[in-house]
C-alpha cells in the first residue's frame, strides 16, 4: 500500500501533465516558419541594423517573406548571400564586397589648427563649433568613426587619421554615418584609386590649410579625363573602372597627392598596424 | 598664424560660475571644522586617531582605484575623499578600535564609491555604506559608548540618549537625557553627532555658502516632527518629544551633511522633497518601532535606494509642457 | 568546431564555462549556503549527485521522449533525484539538511540542471553527458568552495569550524549575512573578468 | 503511435517510475528521518530536565507542548516546555524545564533559531548564554540584567542575562519563557495539566 | 494583525531577494529597465500567490493526509511548471496587451526558485490557508518592489562609468549587497 | 510699477558699463566686404550678380528662395570680387559675395520713401519687409517677413518688443532705444498694423531704466506700454520673456504666434520703420565692440559683410592677453577662430575677452544647480548625459529638444562640464536623423 499511492499519484500527476501538454499542442500551438530560424542561423546575429531592419530577426522574417533580396546583409557578405540562396532557393545575386575608405590626408602634420579647441572630444562636437582644424572638409581626428564601428574594424592612426582593417570591415555603413564630415564613403572594394580629399576651396585656400589638400590644378583630369573632373575645386572619380593601368603612373603626378593608388596606402597601413 | 596667437574655440556659454567641485568639498570642510572641534574636546585623542585614521585610509583607498583605473590623480585633491573619511569618523563611536576605522574607510570608498566609477556616480553615500558595512561586520563595537569627558563617570558601558530610549523605556523612566545636554554635547554617541550647536553653527555656514539644498532638511526635521509629535501626543508618557527626536542621534548631522550629499540625492525639485520627507518618516519609524535605537543612517541609505526611481519619475514641467492628467 | 577532448570536456565546466562566475547561473543556492564551508561542500555534493544522475539519464532515454514533452519530463526526473538528495541528507546528515533549510529542495529549479540536460544531454551521448555533467559540478564545487572560503574565514574567522585566523582577529559578521554575500560573490565575478582579460591579452 | 499518445504515455511512465523510486526512497528513510526528529526533543528533554528516564507529552497547542518527565522510578520530576516566539529575525523555538510546580526553571535550550550570527545568535551559546539560565526562581516574574553579567553569581536568582549586542534576542527568550509560564500557570489552575499529583 | 506583520515582513525584512536569496536570476537578468522590471514583478506575484493556494491544497489534501510529505518537491514543481503554462496561454487567450507586458517572462519564472522557494517556505513554516495567501502577495510584492528598485539603480548606471569588469553582473550584485544592507535597518520591526 | 520677471534662470556680471554711456558711431565702409547669401534661418538667397558685375549700395545681390529665406543687399557700391565659398562666422564655409568699394557709396537709384506708412495694408508692410531683406537681429535672424504674417488661424493679440538685451557686455540695443526711439516705436506700430494685433508692449530690463523713462515718455498716448523687468539672463529669450509679461506659456514645440504672442527685437522694429517708410534695406546694423580684449570699446552702425579685423582695428585693436573672440554675447555667443569673418545681419557685437586657458572639468556631482537655473524647465545633467551615452530616445523624452541653449546651465554648473555642447550635439544628431527618416 505504502509504495502504491505515490506511485499512482506520480503516474496521475504525469498524466495529467501530459494530457495538458497535448491539449496546450494541440490548441494554442503558434505558427512560426521555421525558415526563419534556419535563416536566423546563417546571419551574421550582430543585429547592427545595417540592413535596414532593427535586427537580424527583422531581417530574417523579411527575407522570408521575400521583402529583401539574398545580399540585403552587407555584413555577412557574399557567404551569407549564397548561404542564404542555397537555404531558401532564392534568384542567385550579386554581390559586390564593399569597403569603407577614408577620403581625406589631413594629418596633424599635414594641417594647420585654427583655433584652442575646448571642449567635448568627439568630431562633431569639434565640427559643430567650426572644427579646430583650418581646412573646413577634413577629418577632424576624434574618432567618432572608430567608436562607431562594430567590428573594430578602424582604429586612429598615429598622425591623426583613421585607417581601415578592410579584411575586418563589413561594409556595415556605421562610420559612414557617424562621421559629420562626410569623409568616409563606402567602395568597391576593387576600386584602388581613390581621391584623399573632401575640401571645396580655393586651390590657394586649401593648401594653406593642409599640405596635402586637393588644390584643383586639373593635372589628374588631364591625365584620365574620361574618369576624372573636376567639380568645385575639387577633383572626382567619376567611374574607376574607366582609368586604365597605364595611366595611374600619370595620375600620380598629383602635385599633393590628393589623388593616388589605395593599395600602395594599404601596404603602408599594414606596416603600420 | 602662431599656435600661440589661436583663439580659444569653444561652444557657448563662455562665462562661467566661480564654484567648483573642490570649492563646494572645501567649504563642507570648514563647515564641519566646529562640530569636529567639539568632538575633540568630549573625547580628546581617541576621536583624533579615528578622523586620521579614515581620513588618510579613503585617501589611500581612492589613490589607489584611481591607480588601477589609471586616471589622473588630481582628483584626489576635489577633497570629496576626505569628506568621506571626515563624516565617517564622526558616525562611529569613540571608542571604536582604530583597526575597525580603517575597514571601514576602505570599504567606504572601495565598495561605496569607486565601483561606481568614482566621484558623482555613486548610488549610495560612501560614508554611510562605510559605517552599514561597519555597523554589519562588528555589531557589538559599534554599540559600544564611553562617556565624554565631561561626564565625570567611569563606567565600562554607557548608553546613548537614543539607546537609553529605546531599551531602558527612558520616558516612563524618567532618565531621558535632558534637551539642553542634547544641545551642547554633554551626552554619549557618534564622534560628531554629540553637540547639536557645532553642527548647526557649521550648517549655518552651509547656508551662507548655498552649498547645500535646503529642502532637504527642513523636509528631514519638519516629516520627523511631525511623526514623532502625533505618537507624542497620544501618550507623551511613553513616546518622546519631538524636539529630542530632532535633536538625539545622528539626525542633525544627517539632515545637514549627509542626506545632502548632492551625488546621492535627487536632482529634481520634487524628487529631493519627497526624498527629505521619506528620510524623515522612516528615521521615525525606526526609532520608534524597529529592532535599532537610531535609524538615521539606514534611512538615507534606503532612500538612496529611491533616489533614481525618484530622478526618474519627477522630471521638473518644462516650460509650455501640458501634463496629461 | 572539431569535437573536444574528454579533458577539455571536463575542464571547461571549471573556468570558461563556469556556470557561476561565467555563465551566473544557479545564484540563489550560491548566495544561500555558502555562509560555511562545511554547507557549500555539501550543496555542491548534492548538486553534483543530482546533475551526474539526471545527465546520465536524461541521455539515455533523450531519443525516447517527444520533443513537447522533453522539459515536463525533464524536470519529473531531475525533481526525483533532489528529493533523494534531499531524504538522504535528512536522514544522515540533519545538521546540515537544517542549515541548508530549503535549499536543497531548490536544487530542483536550479538552472545549472536543467540548462545542462537542454543545452547538452539532449544533445550528447551518455559518457559525454557524464564527464560533462562532472566538469560542470566541478565548477559549481570550486566556486561554493571559494565563495564559502571567504566568507566563512573573514566572518567567523574559522576554516570547516576549525579557528583559522588567530584569537586577535574579530571576525566580520556581515560577511555570513546576505550583504556579504552579495559583494563578495559581486568583487569574485568582476576578478574572474579581469583575469580573462588577462588571459585574453596573453594569446 | 500517434505524436499525442506517445507524450502521455512517455510522460505517464516517466511519472510512474519516478514514483516508484521516490516511494522506496521515502519509505527507507522515513523512519531515521522521523528517529531524527524524535532524538532531537529526546536530547532536548533531558538536557533541560536531568534526569529524565521517559518523557511524554501531557499539553499541546500550536507552539506550546509540555513533556512531563518521568525518572528510573516514574516519578515525574519536571516538565520540559516546548515553546517558540519571535526574535530579532524570525522565530526562535526552545525548550526549557521546570520543576512540577513550576516555580524552578532548571535549564534552558534553544532548537531552532536564525538570529544574527555572531550577535543574536549566542542565545544558543552555553557560556555566553545558555548557563545564566540555570536554576532559575520562576516563582517571581523574571528579570533582564543590562548591562551584561559577567558570571551567573552575579546574578540575583530572579534575573536573566542579556548578551551585550544582543538585548533584543535575550528581551526575547525571556519574552517566549514569560509567556509560556503564565499560560501553563493558567492552565494548570483550569486544570488541563493531567492530574499526575 | 498577525496577518499585517507577516505581510509587511514578507515585503520588507524577509524579502525574498534581500534576505532569502530566491529569485536572484531574474533578478539580475531582468533588471536592467525599469518596464521590464515591473512587468516582471507582477508576473511573479501573479504566479506567486496562485502558486501558493494550489501548493496548500495539494499539500493539505493531497500530500499530508497520506504521508506523502516526500512527493512534496516533484509534485510542486510539475504544479508549477504547468500553471506557467496554463496561465501564459490563459494571457494570451484573454488579453494580448497584458500578454505583451508580462507574458513573455511568464516562461522565465519556471526556473525561477522564488516560485518554488515559495511553496517549499510555506509548507516548511506550516502556514495556514490565509497566511499561506497573505505570505504569496507579500512575497511578491517584496520581489517587485527589489527588482524595480534594482532597475532604477542600473538605469542610473548605464550613465555612469562604473569599471569596465564591474559591469553588469558584478556591479548589481554590490547594489544588492548595499541594498540588503540598508534593508536590515527594517530588521527586528516585527515582534 | 511692479516689475516683472520669469522663474529660474541666473545673474552674470554685466559689464554693461564699458560701452553703455558710448553714443552710437558710424564706421566708415572698409575697402571690401564679404556678404554671405546664408545669414538668415532658413535657406540661403539664391546669387544674382557674378564676377565683375557693378553694385551700389543697397542692390539686392542675392534673392532669397521660398519661404523660409531672406533676400541679401550689397552695403556698399562696387565691383563683385567673386562669388565663392568663404568663412562664415557660424563656422562652415558659405557662398559669398565678395565686393570691392570704390568709395563712392553710390546709392540705388530707385529708393522711393513712403510718406504714410501706417495705411500701408498689412499685404504690402509684408512685400516691403520682405524686400529689404529684414530678419531678427535680437539672434535667431529668422525672416522678419514670415513672422509679420501668421497663418490665420492662429491671430496675434499682442506685439512685444524685446527690449531686454540680457546678454553681459552688449549694449546695442540699449543705444537704440536711447537714440533711435521715435524710430522703433513706430516700427512697433508698423508690426501692429502688419498683424492687426491690439497691444505693444515694450519689455525693458531695470538695469536699463533711462531707456525705460524715455520709451515711457514717447509712448505716452500710443497703445503702447513700457514693462519695466528684473535683471534676469535670459530674459530676453521670447518664451521666457512671453511668460514674464504675460504669464502665457508657448507649447513646447510651439511658436509664439501659438499664444497669440509676436516678438520683435527693437533693432528688428528699427529696421521694419527704416524699411518701409525709407525703402532702406537691411545692408548696416548697429553693434557693440567691447570686452576687456578691445582697446577702445565702442557702439558702431556697421556695414554687414566688413571683416572682424576692421570692426576691431577701427576700436583701437586687440589687446595682448586676449584669448577669444566672439560674434554674439558671452552666453551665447560664437567664438571666432578667424578675425577675417564678416559682420552678418545676427551679429550683435563683437567681443574679445581674456578667460583663464584651462580649468579642471569634473564629473557631475548632482548637484542639481543646472535644473534650478534653466530657465526651459528642463534637467541638462540628464540631457547630457543621455548624450554622452548614446540615449537619444530617452534624451528626447527628457525634452532635449526644448533647449534654447542659453548656457545658463553651464554657467553654473561647479562641474564644468560643457552641458550645452552636449545637448546641442544631441539635439544636432536627433534632427539629423529625423531628417533621414523623413527622407
Ligand atoms: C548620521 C548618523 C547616522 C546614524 N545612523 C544610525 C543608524 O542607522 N543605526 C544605528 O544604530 N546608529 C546610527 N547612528 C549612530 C547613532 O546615532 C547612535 O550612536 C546610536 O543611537 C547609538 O545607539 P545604540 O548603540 O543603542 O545602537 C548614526 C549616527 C550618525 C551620526
Ligand atoms: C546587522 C545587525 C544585526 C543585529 N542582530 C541582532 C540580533 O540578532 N539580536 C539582537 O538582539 N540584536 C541585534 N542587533 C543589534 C540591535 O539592533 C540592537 O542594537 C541591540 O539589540 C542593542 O543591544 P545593546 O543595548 O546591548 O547594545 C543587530 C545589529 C546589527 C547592526
Ligand atoms: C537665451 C536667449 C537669449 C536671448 N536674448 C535676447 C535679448 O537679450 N534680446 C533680444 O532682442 N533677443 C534675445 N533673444 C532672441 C529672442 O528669443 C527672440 O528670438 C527675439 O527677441 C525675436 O526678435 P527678432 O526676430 O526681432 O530677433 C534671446 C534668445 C535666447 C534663446
Ligand atoms: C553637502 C555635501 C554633503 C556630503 N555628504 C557626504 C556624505 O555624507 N558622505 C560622503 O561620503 N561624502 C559626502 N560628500 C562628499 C561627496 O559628495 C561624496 O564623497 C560623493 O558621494 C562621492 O562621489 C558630501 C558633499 C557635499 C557637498
Ligand atoms: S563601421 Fe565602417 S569600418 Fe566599421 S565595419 Fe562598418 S563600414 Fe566597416
Ligand atoms: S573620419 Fe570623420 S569621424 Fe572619423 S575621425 Fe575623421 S572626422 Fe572623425
Ligand atoms: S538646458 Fe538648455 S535651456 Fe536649460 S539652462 Fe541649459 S542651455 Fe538653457
Ligand atoms: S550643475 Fe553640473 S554638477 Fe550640478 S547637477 Fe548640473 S551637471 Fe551636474
Ligand atoms: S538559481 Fe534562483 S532564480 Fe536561478
Amino acid at each position: 500500500m505504502d509504495i502504491l499511492i505515490p506511485i499512482i499519484t506520480m503516474s496521475a500527476l504525469g498524466f495529467l501533465f501530459s494530457l495538458g501538454l497535448v491539449f496546450a499542442y494541440k490548441k494554442l500551438r503558434v505558427q512560426e516558419d521555421p525558415r526563419v530560424l534556419l535563416v536566423m542561423e546563417i546571419l551574421p546575429q550582430v543585429n547592427c541594423g545595417a540592413c535596414g531592419y532593427s535586427g537580424c530577426r527583422a531581417f530574417a522574417e523579411a527575407i522570408v517573406k521575400g521583402d529583401v533580396p539574398a545580399n540585403g546583409c552587407p555584413v555577412g557578405g557574399e557567404e551569407v548571400a549564397h548561404q542564404l540562396v542555397k537555404t531558401l532557393g532564392l534568384e542567385a545575386v550579386e554581390v559586390i564586397k564593399k569597403v569603407a575608405r577614408v577620403h581625406c590626408r589631413g594629418t596633424v602634420s599635414a594641417t594647420k589648427e585654427s583655433g584652442l579647441y575646448r571642449g567635448i572630444f568627439t568630431c562633431y562636437a569639434s565640427h559643430l563649433v567650426g572644427g579646430q582644424k583650418q581646412c573646413s572638409y577634413g577629418c577632424l581626428g576624434f574618432g567618432d568613426c572608430v567608436e562607431a564601428c562594430p567590428f573594430d574594424a578602424i582604429y586612429m592612426g598615429e598622425d591623426g587619421l583613421p585607417i581601415v582593417m578592410e579584411d575586418k570591415c563589413t561594409a556595415c555603413g556605421k562610420c559612414v554615418d557617424a562621421c559629420p564630415r562626410n569623409i568616409i564613403e563606402l567602395h568597391n572594394i576593387k576600386q584602388n584609386i581613390l581621391v584623399f580629399c573632401r575640401s571645396l576651396d580655393r586651390g590657394p585656400t586649401a593648401r594653406k590649410a593642409c599640405k596635402n589638400a586637393c588644390i584643383a590644378c586639373g593635372i589628374c583630369v588631364r591625365a584620365c579625363p574620361e574618369a576624372i573632373v573636376l567639380e568645385n575645386n575639387l577633383a572626382k572619380i567619376v567611374h574607376f573602372k574607366n582609368i586604365p593601368r597605364d595611366k595611374i603612373p600619370d595620375i600620380e603626378k598629383c602635385p599633393t597627392k590628393a589623388i593616388g593608388l589605395i593599395h600602395k596606402e594599404n601596404k603602408k597601413q599594414e606596416d603600420d598596424r | 598664424m602662431m599656435p600661440n596667437n589661436l583663439f580659444i574655440l569653444q561652444s557657448s556659454p563662455h562665462f562661467k560660475d566661480k564654484d567648483s567641485v573642490p570649492k563646494i568639498m572645501y567649504t563642507v570642510i570648514i563647515s564641519l571644522m566646529p562640530a569636529i572641534l567639539a568632538s575633540l574636546y568630549f573625547f580628546r585623542f581617541k576621536a583624533l586617531f579615528l578622523y586620521l585614521a579614515c581620513v588618510i585610509t579613503a585617501l589611500i583607498t581612492e589613490a589607489l582605484f584611481l591607480f588601477l583605473r589609471k586616471k589622473s590623480l588630481d582628483s584626489l585633491s576635489d577633497g570629496s575623499a576626505i569628506i568621506t573619511g571626515l563624516l565617517l569618523a564622526m558616525t562611529l563611536p569613540p571608542s571604536l578600535p582604530v583597526e575597525h576605522a580603517v575597514i571601514g574607510a576602505v570599504m567606504a570608498i572601495a565598495i561605496g564609491k569607486q565601483v561606481f566609477g568614482g566621484l558623482g556616480h555613486n548610488i549610495f553615500n560612501p560614508a554611510l555604506v562605510g559605517r552599514a558595512f561597519l555597523q554589519t561586520a562588528f555589531p557589538v563595537a559599534m554599540t559600544t559608548w564611553i562617556p565624554p569627558i565631561t561626564q565625570k563617570i567611569n563606567t565600562a558601558t554607557f548608553a546613548t540618549p537614543l539607546g537609553n530610549l529605546k531599551f531602558q523605556d527612558a520616558v516612563a523612566q524618567g532618565t531621558l537625557a535632558p534637551l539642553k545636554d542634547l544641545f551642547f554635547g554633554n551626552i554619549g554617541g557618534c564622534l560628531g553627532e554629540t553637540s547639536a550647536l557645532a553642527l548647526l553653527i557649521g550648517a549655518c555656514y552651509l547656508f551662507y555658502k548655498r552649498a547645500i539644498d535646503w529642502r532637504i532638511p527642513v523636509g528631514i526635521i519638519c516629516s520627523l516632527t511631525v511623526f514623532t509629535g502625533i505618537f507624542w501626543l497620544i501618550n507623551p508618557n511613553k513616546y518622546a518629544s519631538p524636539l529630542f527626536h530632532v535633536l538625539a542621534g545622528g539626525l542633525i548631522i544627517g539632515a545637514f551633511f549627509m542626506a545632502t550629499d548632492m551625488v546621492t540625492s535627487p536632482i529634481t525639485p520634487l524628487g529631493t522633497t519627497i526624498y527629505a520627507v521619506g528620510i524623515g518618516v522612516l528615521v521615525g519609524t525606526i526609532r520608534l518601532f524597529g529592532g535599532f535605537p537610531e535609524g538615521v543612517m539606514y534611512s538615507i541609505l534606503l532612500m538612496n535606494i529611491v533616489v533614481p526611481l525618484l530622478n526618474q519619475f519627477t522630471r521638473p514641467r518644462i516650460l509650455g509642457e501640458r501634463r496629461k492628467k | 568546431m572539431p569535437p573536444r577532448t574528454i579533458g577539455e570536456e571536463f575542464t571547461k565546466g571549471l573556468w570558461h564555462e563556469n556556470p557561476i562566475f561565467r555563465q551566473l547561473l544557479g545564484m540563489c543556492p550560491t548566495l544561500a549556503v555558502t555562509n560555511a564551508v562545511i554547507n557549500g561542500i555539501a550543496m555542491g555534493l548534492a548538486t553534483t549527485f543530482v546533475l551526474i544522475f539526471s545527465s546520465i539519464v536524461v541521455s539515455s532515454i533523450k531519443k525516447l521522449i517527444p520533443n513537447q514533452v522533453r522539459i515536463a519530463s525533464y524536470i519529473v526526473v531531475i525533481a526525483t533525484f533532489v528529493t533523494m538528495a534531499d531524504r538522504f541528507l535528512a536522514a544522515f546528515f540533519p545538521l546540515i539538511s537544517k542549515d541548508l533549510g530549503p535549499y536543497v529542495p531548490l536544487i530542483v529549479v536550479n538552472c545549472i540542471i536543467l540548462g545542462r540536460q537542454e543545452a547538452f544531454s539532449s544533445k550528447n551521448s551518455v559518457g559525454r553527458s557524464f564527464i560533462d555533467a562532472l566538469g560542470m559540478s566541478a565548477g559549481f564545487i570550486l566556486a561554493l568552495l571559494i565563495l564559502s572560503s571567504i566568507r566563512e574565514i573573514l566572518g567567523a574567522g574559522t576554516f570547516l569550524g576549525h579557528q583559522f585566523l588567530g584569537s586577535w582577529f574579530e571576525p566580520w559578521v556581515i560577511m555570513i549575512l546576505p550583504p556579504g554575500a552579495f559583494i563578495t560573490l559581486g568583487i569574485l565575478i568582476a576578478l574572474t573578468f579581469v583575469i580573462e582579460h588577462k588571459i585574453k591579452q596573453r594569446r | 503511435m500517434s505524436l499525442s499518445s506517445r507524450m502521455v504515455i512517455v510522460l505517464t511512465s516517466v511519472g510512474l517510475i519516478s514514483g516508484a523510486l521516490l516511494s522506496t526512497v521515502g519509505i527507507l528513510t522515513k523512519e531515521r528521518i522521523a528517529l531524527n526528529k524524535q532524538l532531537e526533543i529526546e536530547n532536548a528533554i533531558i538536557t533541560v530536565v536531568q534526569g529524565t528516564h521517559t518523557s511524554e507529552i501531557i499539553y499541546e497547542e500550536k507552539d506550546l507542548v509540555v513533556y512531563g518527565s518521568k525518572d528510573e522510578n516514574n516519578q515525574l520530576i519536571g516538565f520540559a516546555v516546548y515553546a517558540s516566539g519571535t526574535g530579532f529575525q524570525d522565530k526562535i523555538i526552545l525548550m526549557y524545564g521546570t520543576n512540577p510546580t513550576f516555580t524552578k526553571i532548571y535549564r534552558l535550550t534553544i532548537l531552532e533559531q536564525k538570529e544574527t550570527p555572531g550577535l543574536g545568535a549566542k542565545i544558543t551559546d552555553k557560556d555566553a548564554f545558555l548557563q545564566f539560565w540555570e536554576n532559575k526562581d520562576s516563582s517571581q516574574p523574571l528579570t533582564l540584567r543590562k548591562p551584561a553579567a559577567r558570571s551567573p553569581e552575579e546574578l540575583s536568582p530572579f534575573e536573566v542575562n542579556t548578551i551585550t549586542g544582543a538585548t533584543i534576542s535575550s528581551e526575547s527568550v525571556l519574552n517566549i519563557v514569560r509567556l509560556s509560564l503564565g499560560k501553563l500557570m493558567s492552565l494548570k489552575k483550569e486544570g488541563k495539566l493531567g492530574n499526575e499529583e | 494583525m498577525e496577518l499585517v506583520a507577516l505581510f509587511i515582513s514578507a515585503i520588507l525584512i524577509n524579502n525574498f531577494v534581500l534576505h532569502y536569496f530566491l529569485g536572484i536570476c531574474p533578478f539580475l537578468g531582468v533588471s536592467k529597465k525599469i518596464d521590464s522590471a515591473f512587468s516582471m514583478g507582477l508576473a511573479v506575484t501573479f504566479v506567486m500567490t496562485i502558486t501558493a493556494v494550489i501548493t496548500w491544497v495539494i499539500n493539505h489534501w493531497i500530500l499530508l493526509p497520506n504521508n506523502l510529505e516526500y512527493l512534496q518537491i516533484v509534485s510542486f514543481i510539475l504544479v508549477i511548471a504547468s500553471l506557467v503554462q496554463l496561465v501564459e496561454m490563459f494571457i494570451r487567450k484573454v488579453s494580448p496587451p497584458l500578454y505583451q507586458a508580462m507574458g513573455i517572462y511568464l516562461p522565465l519564472i519556471t526556473t525561477n526558485c522564488a516560485i518554488m522557494g515559495l511553496a517549499l517556505l510555506a509548507a516548511l513554516k506550516n502556514y495556514s490557508f490565509v497566511e499561506t495567501v497573505v505570505f504569496g502577495v507579500g512575497s511578491g510584492i517584496g520581489f517587485t518592489l527589489a527588482i524595480i528598485l534594482m532597475a532604477g539603480i542600473r538605469e542610473q548606471l548605464d550613465l555612469s562609468d562604473v569599471p569596465e569588469p564591474l559591469k553588469g553582473a558584478g556591479i548589481a550584485l554590490i547594489v544588492a549587497g548595499i541594498m540588503a544592507l540598508a534593508f536590515l535597518g527594517f530588521s527586528g520591526m516585527i515582534k | 510699477m511692479k516689475t516683472k520677471t520669469f522663474p529660474r534662470g541666473i545673474h552674470p556680471p554685466e559689464y554693461k558699463d564699458i560701452t553703455a554711456n558710448k553714443p552710437i558711431e558710424v564706421m566708415p565702409p572698409p575697402e571690401k566686404v564679404f556678404i554671405p547669401l546664408h545669414q538668415h534661418f532658413g535657406k540661403p538667397a539664391q546669387p544674382l550678380v557674378k564676377k565683375g558685375d557693378a553694385v551700389c549700395v543697397g542692390q539686392k545681390i542675392g534673392e532669397g528662395q521660398g519661404l523660409f529665406s531672406a533676400s541679401v543687399h550689397s552695403s556698399i557700391s562696387g565691383k563683385v570680387l567673386s562669388v565663392e565659398d568663404y568663412f562664415h562666422p557660424l563656422g562652415m564655409p558659405v557662398l559669398t559675395v565678395s565686393i570691392e568699394n570704390d568709395g563712392e557709396d553710390r546709392p540705388l537709384q530707385e529708393i522711393e520713401k513712403t510718406e504714410k506708412p501706417l495705411s500701408l495694408s498689412p499685404k504690402e508692410i509684408c512685400n516691403k519687409v520682405k524686400e529689404a531683406g529684414v530678419v531678427g537681429l535680437g539672434g535667431a535672424a529668422f525672416p522678419t517677413a514670415v513672422k509679420l504674417s501668421p497663418p490665420k488661424d492662429k491671430p496675434v493679440d499682442m506685439i512685444i518688443i524685446n527690449g531686454c538685451e540680457c546678454e553681459p557686455f552688449l549694449t546695442a540695443d540699449y543705444r537704440l532705444m536711447l537714440e533711435f526711439a521715435d524710430d522703433l516705436l513706430m516700427g512697433a506700430e508698423l508690426v501692429r498694423t502688419a498683424t492687426g494685433a491690439k497691444r505693444i508692449i515694450v519689455g525693458i530690463e531695470d538695469n536699463k531704466k533711462d531707456a525705460y523713462k524715455l520709451l515711457q515718455e514717447k509712448a505716452g498716448g500710443k497703445p503702447i506700454e513700457v514693462q519695466l523687468l528684473k535683471t534676469k539672463y535670459p530674459q530676453g529669450a521670447e518664451k521666457n520673456l512671453i511668460y514674464a509679461l504675460l504669464r502665457r506659456e508657448v507649447p513646447r514645440g510651439g511658436l509664439p504666434f501659438d499664444v497669440g504672442v509676436i516678438v520683435q527685437n527693437v533693432g528688428t522694429a528699427k529696421a521694419i520703420w527704416d524699411a518701409v517708410h525709407n525703402g532702406k534695406p537691411l545692408y548696416e546694423r548697429v553693434i557693440t565692440i567691447s570686452g576687456p580684449g578691445i582697446k577702445d570699446p565702442k557702439n558702431l552702425l556697421v556695414r554687414i559683410g566688413t571683416p572682424f579685423q576692421k570692426v576691431i582695428d577701427f576700436c583701437g585693436g586687440i589687446e595682448d592677453g586676449t584669448n577669444i573672440l566672439l560674434m554674439g554675447g558671452p552666453m551665447m555667443g560664437l567664438s571666432q577662430w578667424n578675425p577675417e569673418a564678416p559682420v552678418i545681419k545676427g551679429t550683435s557685437g563683437i567681443l574679445a575677452l581674456k578667460t583663464p586657458v584651462s580649468f579642471k572639468e569634473y564629473e557631475c556631482i548632482g548637484c542639481s544647480r543646472c535644473v534650478e537655473h534653466c530657465p526651459t524647465g528642463l534637467v541638462p545633467t540628464r540631457l547630457a548625459k543621455h548624450v554622452k551615452y548614446n540615449h537619444l530616445k530617452e534624451a528626447e523624452e527628457w525634452g532635449i529638444l526644448d533647449c534654447v541653449e542659453c548656457g545658463c546651465c553651464q554657467y553654473t554648473c561647479p562641474a564644468k562640464i560643457y552641458l550645452v555642447q552636449w545637448i546641442r550635439l544631441g539635439k544636432n544628431i536627433i534632427i539629423s536623423n529625423k531628417r533621414k527618416k523623413s527622407a
